[in-house]
């Protein structure tokens, strides 16, 4: 049998002279029929660009070189861009990386899934119309009949997966390539697409997944290869490289990954941050011994709404109560609309309840004036997802903490005087793990991770003794995750800091968490301890959770 | 991206459309009401006695007893706030007043003239949105030297002013080579050049805003996965790009009536059209106030139908702003 | 007055601050561009044209020359001469300053009531809001020549008036976008984080919200110059405007227009700078934008 | 003098549309005896007549009055009417009419204002017979037929005129050869052929109905549409025409030039008497010695008018031309003004005294100059100054024109004034027409306030002897152009250009206004 595809030494690269300063570099693969090979690698290491080229689709100014490329034994190599078309869709279907805008939002689907029949057949439109149907039925989007008269808009982003999945399988293409399918979906949505793969491998199809993600690798992938800078650095059967990884850096990856790690294990593999680990909270303390330690933040029965347009008030948040205590993190998690970044902006003052109270170290927070807050602004800080969008775009990375270290303060350590603002800038960017030399530079100039970290520095330059992080590490890919996990992990050591953390990922949160509290609809449906919440769910929700959580086989140690 | 996800219960439904008219009705009638307050009081302003510019301006003979009969006339011996009313009323009565130069009723004066100048606007519009659309999508397909030269012609042609481009056409088209005629004429050739001049320089400025969203839009992801698909190159335009190129100029097109208001004015003097542009710039250098009014009364209705005309076309063509 | 309001669609089009600076780096700022460098040029011509107009061109623009008149373009008159035998190049590069002026000033009064009207609704409170932007709808409703044509028969015909004119209505255009502008950076997640750091509202409105709000006026501000200089032209056509001899090129290229049949050169010219500065406007202000986008 | 501009020697042909483009302002009433301007007399002129007209001599001559007679006094006049002419509206023309016309022009309703001077010294009308009409005179008027011959005095039907004003302003019943059918404002005014015409003027070169069959008059403001037009073959005549475009035209064989000055005064600038500076009669000289007039008219009017050195048209008579007084003498203008008192000069090179800057106003009306007139005075200005005088030209729009003048707020105007015959001398500077109508317009610009000058001409006004009149005027003359109170410039330009398919076109020597009765098209 031949392979589905084979790939022997692609290297292709952007701009410049062919050959020069590629971006994928020697890549060979085969993927078989029926079989699903994964391709993993950190953010920028040349996965989607490999499979875009995959297509004669690596884009402009871009130049492909390679020994062999053929799809069912096919040489696509040097092929004219109008055999190309009768290829695409046909032969081989794409995945974008992008689901939540690769459908023309001003089209409705059934238009958007219906183009590669229009394209590739000679199906009347009523033929074409009753072959999108059963194809939304066949990814699960029921009630196709009024399905296709949606636009994108319309649509939630699992379900835009399951269109965008339709609209590459609907020839059914003995090769599917799918860039990230999973991404930006909530772990339940992700379960059912993943299963959805899976029902396609098992027809007989061939495919190329597309992840950074590990955990879902895991689960569908017969063979995985692991990309670093443009090449394979790995490749093999799943099990094996995921127990038994050969290279260092796939070992990191590997390591990185938070999911069933136990609290305080360090995820990454260079120690980020030069302070010494300080354990503040004794080791074998547990959960019952937290009501001795005082509450620092206090939220009761906080309720907010919001008017829909056509008049309607949706409840976003709805009797939601916590306390997070001295040095201690809690972790909130639910999926997308839940509630969580409405309760962190509750939580910070930024939005004001419609009932219920904050209160911080026992004061009055969210029913006084700004003005009597800012006295306790310095001791609350807070950490974004968006680390770009949360700094001025006209400042350098120098501007943003010199201007944090100006506010007022909440620590009770003095300060000195302006003319310390630049060594204490660079002692806070020393503090998360960044050299000075950034401080001149502005933060759309730095990676994400960098950002983050830039982030945190900020929030760390008024000695806050709470932080509120939302989601502040979803942005980010594994092991720079790990790294920004590892260090506001040390710091809640070092400075006794409380945590909020706020989360959709189940791995981050149970690794990060002393206790947890998980929100459905606005509501807390279920709180206590990480390890008894996660050993033991007690709330069909969480339990629902908990199950779609994708894992992998721990590898030996 | 927040999920929005229509509901389509068709009472909810109703009651958002019968909310959307009643404000767009309630806002239309506010703007007509600031509009006419605001002239009649702005106009107020104007040095000179209303009653010597009905009688002929200061050149006549008028006798201070004609002087008497006409301020009697017009109601111009009523204290400023009944007149104001007054004309309030009659307003809203559809009653324009009497033009003072042009011994007749404003409101048919500018009925008369309104349509030549919807015509003239249209067609601009129209064309404009073609020019714009064939050069935005010819210059993005090319390379790099027709993308700089798309992005240079529609800069040029933005800063044309209307009176030069309309000379230098007369001067080309009707004078060296002697094809179209340089003033309106009964058929159609007398409008290609007023249309042109108009149409440019709007082409001009819709051209920016076009090619930058139909780049936008080509180098977006669900182009690419269209491509994956096997659309062709000609495919991905009609049948994606065009319309992601065409709605933020949708939006734009009830500014545009506007401005083409504004270039009538200088259009329909040069071409000799009669039209409402014409009308105006006569009756403010006669002092004319009655035809003031009423051409600007009339170019704030034309101004709100076509904002609802654009607000719904944008609906139409942009099912997101229909969620919302 | 034209391309402000394209501004304002381009903002609301694209979703305005939402687009990430980094999702096209292929057209990212780069060098100048032979275009860009162009208009420099021009621009550098047009100030010193202005500033010492006799440098470049040492002649008496309202000098006559009865026996010269109508020279078509020549060594000895680059541009031609006028009707009464002025020289057009002298008359160009003199009227450039008067020109600039009005583009200037009429923007500089556009944007200054934009920016109080803007700011006004964009920070006053709702009730204020509602008023302004009940007002901008209003003011909306005429477009703009039809304002400056109003204005002028209250004030009178002339130079002083037609630059307010010109300034005035393009007043509301400026106002929507600032106002625009203010809402998005003020509910931006920036101005959220000042908040939270603890920052008093007067130091957040000071260091944050106008600076990042009034930097595109700079970007609004150049293209509305061109805009401006081509509308006040407009006035000075219809006779609304300067008034001749004066050289000021709308006013020349109105006078040239009654022999654009024998004499092209009359109108040619001063049109063609008008439309050339209003395109080193356009030029220059892009590439400010380009750059400060991806700044 | 007006010149026939067919030359043909081919057969007239009947039909055909003629299409008229004008540069001049849409009339705001088509009936020319409500106010009275230049426009109106141009469109009435086809179908509207008048009792007299005058050959191309200047000689009254017959029209819709075969005859008349003036008594020994000169204080009745007797004109027997042509007989069996009908208004288009089928009343026909008797001495009831005429009576009903000069009510309608003396009616202050009517608002005239050209027909109600030139009637002002009617006092009565009175119907001797059907076919005979007498006017009664408050003192003789040697100027009754010039003035009668002015469309502005043109007779309409007694039945129509009895329609309110808005009626008889949109369609005007008259016996021309043409009868107003449709007027869309704003756009054109359609004429068709009068079939049942029988009263052409007594030079006319046919009789009975004219060669066209309908006129399209056309409002076209802009010169170089106009032109245009005319050469694209989209109109057949156009009027306003500038000076280039005469020359240029003039190359053209396809285009025919005619050219009409008006009667009445020619075009000058008048020297405000009245207030500073120019209640010196020295610096009225020397701002006449300072302006270069002769090289600017060469140079701006490229051979298409002559400079004058009268206060009247060239087509009048009676006009005295000095071109002596009128010379541009600098030199001779600096020694004036020195003699004035004017002796300082100030850093941008003007004329001081007092304190006080030389400074003349000069509000120019923008929809009574041609540009090439404007530029004329740009010119002016520019050798002014070298004088020493600021001479500040303020373009406006009329009515604003109209407010400064009735302010006193000028030092220099210029405004046309068309009327057939030297009276138009008695309009333009007897003392009387200082005093404002209430409406604060009057007649004489500068100001003249001259006992002598008053008398000469209000004794012109009523001397029927022709050489006693003449000499009168001339005496009259004589010291208003040596009193320096005005600037003759050039006559009242009046061309035309005719595509050369248009045959047999002339302007009546009334006032220049182009009739198409004899008009054809040789297409
Ligand atoms: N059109 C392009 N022009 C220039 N460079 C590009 C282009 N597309 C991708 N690159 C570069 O190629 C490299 C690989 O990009 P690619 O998108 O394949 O990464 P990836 O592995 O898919 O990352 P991620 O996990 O973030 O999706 C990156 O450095 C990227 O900046
Ligand atoms: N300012 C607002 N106006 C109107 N609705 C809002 C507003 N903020 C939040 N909501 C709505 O409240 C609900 C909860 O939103 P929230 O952002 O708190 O969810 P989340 O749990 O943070 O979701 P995600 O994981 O997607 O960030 C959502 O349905 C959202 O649309
Ligand atoms: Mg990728
Ligand atoms: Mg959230």
């Amino acid at each position: 049998m031949t392979a589905a595809l084979e790939v022997k030494n692609l290297t292709v690269g952007f701009g410049g002279r062919p050959g020069q300063d590629p971006v994928v570099q020697d890549v060979s693969f085969e993927v078989a029929a029926g079989e699903c090979l994964a391709i993993v690698g950190e953010s920028g290491s040349g996965k989607s660009v490999t499979a875009r080229s995959l297509l004669g689709l690596a884009g402009a100014h871009s130049w492909v070189q390679a020994d062999a490329v053929s799809i069912t034994g096919q040489s696509v190599l040097g092929l004219p861009e109008s055999a190309w078309r009768r290829r695409r869709g046909r032969d081989v279907g794409l995945i974008l990386q992008d689901a939540l805008v690769s459908l023309d939002p001003l089209r409705p689907i059934g238009r958007e899934i219906g183009d590669s029949l229009r394209l590739h057949t000679k199906l009347s439109a009523a033929d074409r119309t009753r072959r999108v149907l059963e194809l939304l039925d066949s990814v699960g989007l029921p009630d196709g009949a009024s399905r296709i008269r949606q636009r994108s808009g319309q649509l939630s982003g699992g379900q835009r997966q399951r269109a965008l999945i339709a609209s590459a399988i609907a020839l059914d293409p003995p090769l599917l390539i799918a860039d990230e399918p999973t991404t930006a979906l909530d772990v339940t949505v992700q379960a059912q697409v993943l299963e959805l793969l899976a029902e396609i491998k098992r027809r007989g199809n061939a495919i190329v997944l597309i992840s950074h993600d590990l955990a879902v690798v895991s689960r569908i992938a017969d063979r995985v290869a692991v990309m670093s800078a443009g090449r394979i650095i790995e490749t093999g059967p799943t099990a094996e490289v995921l127990q038994n990884p050969q290279h260092p850096l796939t070992r990191a990856m590997l390591a990185a990954v938070p999911v069933d790690k136990p609290r305080r294990t360090q995820l990454s593999a260079v120690p980020v941050a030069t302070i010494a680990p300080r354990s503040t909270v004794p080791d074998g303390l547990s959960v019952d011994d937290y009501p001795v330690r005082p509450v620092v933040l206090e939220a009761s029965e906080l309720r907010r709404s919001f008017r829909r347009p056509d008049g309607s008030r949706l409840v976003a948040v709805d009797d939601v109560s916590f306390r997070l205590h001295r040095a201690e993190t809690l972790g909130l998690v639910g999926e997308s609309g839940s509630g969580k970044t409405t309760t962190a902006r509750l939580a910070l003052a930024l939005e004001t309840p419609d009932a219920g109270e904050v209160r911080i170290f026992g004061e009055p927070w969210s029913a006084v004036q700004e003005k009597a807050r800012r006295r306790l602004r310095g001791s609350v800080g807070a950490i974004y997802q968006d680390a770009l969008g949360s700094f001025d775009p006209r400042l350098t990375v120098g501007d943003i903490l010199r201007h944090a270290l100006r506010a007022p303060a909440g620590g009770t350590t003095e300060r000195g005087g302006s003319g310390h603002l630049s060594t204490e800038s660079s002692q806070l960017l020393d503090q998360v793990g960044l050299p000075s030399g950034v401080l001149s530079r502005r933060p759309v100039d730095l990676s994400g991770g960098q950002r983050q970290r830039v982030g945190i520095a900020r929030a760390l330059a008024s000695r806050p003794r709470i932080l509120i992080c939302d989601e502040p590490v979803s942005a980010l890919d594994v092991t720079v995750q790990a790294q920004v996990l590892d260090l506001l992990d040390e710091l809640q050591q070092e400075l006794s800091l409380s945590l909020l953390f706020i989360s959709h990922d189940l791995g981050v949160i149970g690794h990060m968490s002393d206790r947890v509290a998980v929100m459905k609809d606005g509501r807390i449906v279920e709180t206590g301890a990480t390890a008894d919440v996660f050993a033991d769910p007690r709330h069909p929700y969480t339990q629902q959770l908990l199950e779609a959580v994708p894992r992998f086989p721990q590898r030996s140690r | 991206m927040a999920e929005s996800i229509t509901d389509d219960r068709p009472r909810v439904r109703g009651r958002v459309v019968v909310a959307f008219v009643l404000t767009r009705l309630g806002g239309a009638l506010f703007v007509l009401w600031a509009v006419a307050t605001l002239t009649f009081f702005a106009l107020r302003l104007i040095p000179g006695d209303p009653a010597l510019a009905i009688l002929g301006g200061p050149g006549s003979q008028a006798s201070p007893e004609a002087l008497e009969a006409v301020r009697r006339e017009y109601g111009l011996d009523q204290p400023l706030f009944v007149q104001y009313l007054t004309q309030l009323w009659r307003l809203m009565m559809g009653d324009l007043g009497r033009s003072y130069s042009l011994n007749m009723d404003v409101a048919p004066l500018v009925g008369v003239q309104l349509g030549g100048t919807m015509q003239l606007a249209f067609l601009s519009l129209a064309l404009a949105w073609l020019l714009a659309l064939g050069l935005a999508t010819w210059s993005t397909r090319g390379g790099k030297i027709a993308r700089s030269i798309g992005s240079g012609l529609e800069i040029v042609a933005a800063a044309l002013p209307h009176f030069w481009l309309a000379t230098v056409l007369i001067l080309l088209f009707s004078i060296w080579l002697g094809v179209l005629p340089p003033i309106s004429t009964p058929g159609i050739a007398g409008l290609v050049l007023p249309v042109l001049t108009l149409a440019i320089p709007l082409a001009g400025f819709l051209g920016q805003v076009m090619r930058e969203s139909l780049l936008t839009a080509l180098e977006s992801p669900f182009v690419l996965s269209a491509r994956a698909r096997g659309e062709s190159e000609r495919g991905v335009r009609l049948v994606h790009a065009i319309r992601h190129a065409a709605l933020p100029a949708i939006s734009l097109s009830g500014w545009a009536f506007g401005s083409l208001i504004s270039g009538a004015v200088v259009v329909e003097t040069i071409f000799a059209r009669p039209g409402l542009g014409r009308t105006l710039l006569n009756a403010v250098t006669e002092r004319d106030v009655p035809v003031v009014v009423g051409v600007v009364m009339i170019v704030a209705v034309v101004y709100i139908l076509m904002t609802l005309l654009t607000d719904v076309a944008s609906r139409l063509a942009d099912p997101r702003l229909r969620a919302a | 007055m034209s391309d402000i309001e394209i501004q304002a669609g381009l903002g609301r089009a694209s979703g305005g601050q939402s687009s990430h600076p980094e999702q096209r780096p292929q057209r990212a700022a780069g060098r100048p561009g032979v275009v860009e460098i162009i208009s420099a040029l021009f621009g550098l011509f047009l100030v010193v044209s202005a500033l010492v107009p006799t440098l470049l061109a040492p002649g008496d623009p309202l000098g006559i020359d009865p026996l010269a008149a109508f020279t078509p373009p020549s060594a000895g008159h680059w541009f031609g001469t006028d009707e009464s035998g002025r020289d057009i190049y002298t008359r160009v590069v003199h009227g450039t300053g008067s020109s600039l002026v009005i583009g200037i000033v009429a923007t500089a009064i556009g944007l200054g009531l934009g920016i109080l009207l803007g700011t006004a609704a964009g920070m006053l409170g709702r009730v204020v809001d509602f008023t302004v932007n009940r007002f901008l709808e209003v003011l909306f409703a005429f477009p703009g020549l039809l304002l400056a044509l109003l204005f002028i028969l209250i004030y009178g015909p002339g130079v002083a008036t037609a630059t307010v004119a010109v300034g005035l209505s393009t007043a509301p255009g400026y106002a929507r976008i600032i106002r625009g502008q203010l809402i998005s950076v003020r509910s931006s997640s920036f101005v959220e984080a000042a908040t939270v750091q603890g920052l008093p509202r007067w130091r957040i409105l000071v260091r944050h919200i106008l600076p990042n709000t009034l930097a595109p006026l700079l970007v609004l501000g150049t293209l509305g110059i061109g805009q401006a200089i081509v509308w006040a032209s407009a006035l000075s056509y219809l006779g609304l405007g300067a008034a001749p001899p004066a050289p000021e090129w709308g006013a020349m290229l109105s006078a040239g227009r009654t022999y654009i049949t024998s004499a092209w050169w009359m109108s040619f010219f001063p049109g063609l700078f008008i439309v050339l500065t209003a395109v080193c406007a356009t030029t220059i202000g892009r590439s400010i934008e380009r750059r400060m986008r991806h700044a | 003098s007006p010149s026939p501009s067919g030359t043909s020697s081919s057969q007239p042909v009947s039909g055909g549309t003629l299409t008229y483009a004008s540069g001049d302002a849409e009339p705001t009433c088509l009936d020319p005896h409500v106010g009275g301007n230049y426009p109106q007399a141009l469109v009435s002129t086809q179908y509207l007549e008048s009792l007299v007209s005058l050959d191309a001599d200047g000689t009254v001559i017959p029209w819709l009055a075969d005859s008349w007679t003036e008594s020994d006094d000169g204080l009745t006049w007797e004109f027997t009417l042509v007989p069996d002419v009908v208004f288009t509206d089928g009343t026909p023309l008797d001495a009831a009419a005429v009576q009903a016309n000069v009510a309608h022009l003396q009616d202050p309703e009517t608002a005239s204002s050209t027909g109600y001077l030139a009637l002002k010294k009617v006092v009565a009308t009175e119907a001797v017979s059907p076919e005979v009409v007498r006017f009664t005179l408050s003192a003789p008027d040697s100027a009754l037929l010039e003035s009668l011959s002015q469309p502005w005095l043109s007779i309409e039907s007694p039945t129509a005129l009895k329609r309110t004003q808005d009626e008889n302003c949109a369609a005007p019943v008259g016996t021309g050869p043409f009868v107003v059918t449709d007027w869309v404002k704003q756009d054109s005014i359609t004429l068709e052929r009068n079939e049942d015409y029988s009263s052409p003027p007594a030079d006319a070169t046919h009789e009975g109905v004219a060669y066209l069959e309908k006129i399209v008059w056309r409002f076209i403001p802009e010169s170089a549409t106009r032109y245009a037009a005319l050469q694209a073959g989209e109109v057949d005549v156009i009027d306003n025409v500038q000076p280039d475009t005469i020359v240029q035209a003039e190359a053209s064989d396809s285009i025919r030039h005619l050219d009409a000055p008006r009667p009445g005064a020619s075009n000058r600038i008048e020297l405000n008497s009245s207030t500073v500076p120019f209640n010196d009669p020295l610096v009225r000289e020397a701002f006449i010695r300072s302006a270069n007039v002769d090289d600017a008219v060469t140079s701006l009017f490229q051979g298409t008018a002559e400079r004058s050195y009268s206060a009247l048209s060239s087509v009048e008579p009676l006009g005295v031309s000095a071109p002596d007084l009128f010379g541009y003498e600098p030199d001779e203008a600096d020694g004036l003004l020195d003699e004035a008192g004017w002796t300082e000069r100030d850093s941008d090179g003007y004329r001081v005294k007092d304190g006080e800057r030389l400074t003349v106003r000069f509000p120019v009306s923008t929809n009574q100059s041609i540009p090439a007139e404007q530029s004329l005075f740009e010119q002016i200005q520019a050798t002014a100054k070298e004088t020493g005088f600021d001479l500040v030209l303020e373009p406006m729009d009329l009515s604003s024109w109209y407010a400064a003048l009735a302010a006193n707020e000028y030092n220099a105007v210029s405004a046309p004034y068309t009327k057939v015959g030297p009276d138009v001398l008695r309009i333009l500077y007897h003392s009387s027409s200082i005093v404002p109508a209430p409406s604060g317009y009057f007649a004489n610009l500068s100001q003249v306030s001259d006992p002598q000058l008053d008398t000469l001409l209000t004794d012109a006004s009523q001397e029927s002897d022709a050489d006693a009149r003449a000499a009168l005027f001339t005496d009259a003359q004589d010291l208003l152009l040596g009193g320096y109170y005005l600037l003759p410039l050039y006559d009242q330009q009046n061309h035309f250009l005719l595509d050369s398919e248009v045959e047999g076109t002339r302007a009546l020597p009334t006032v220049s206004a182009p009739t198409f009765y004899d008009t054809w098209l040789n297409r």
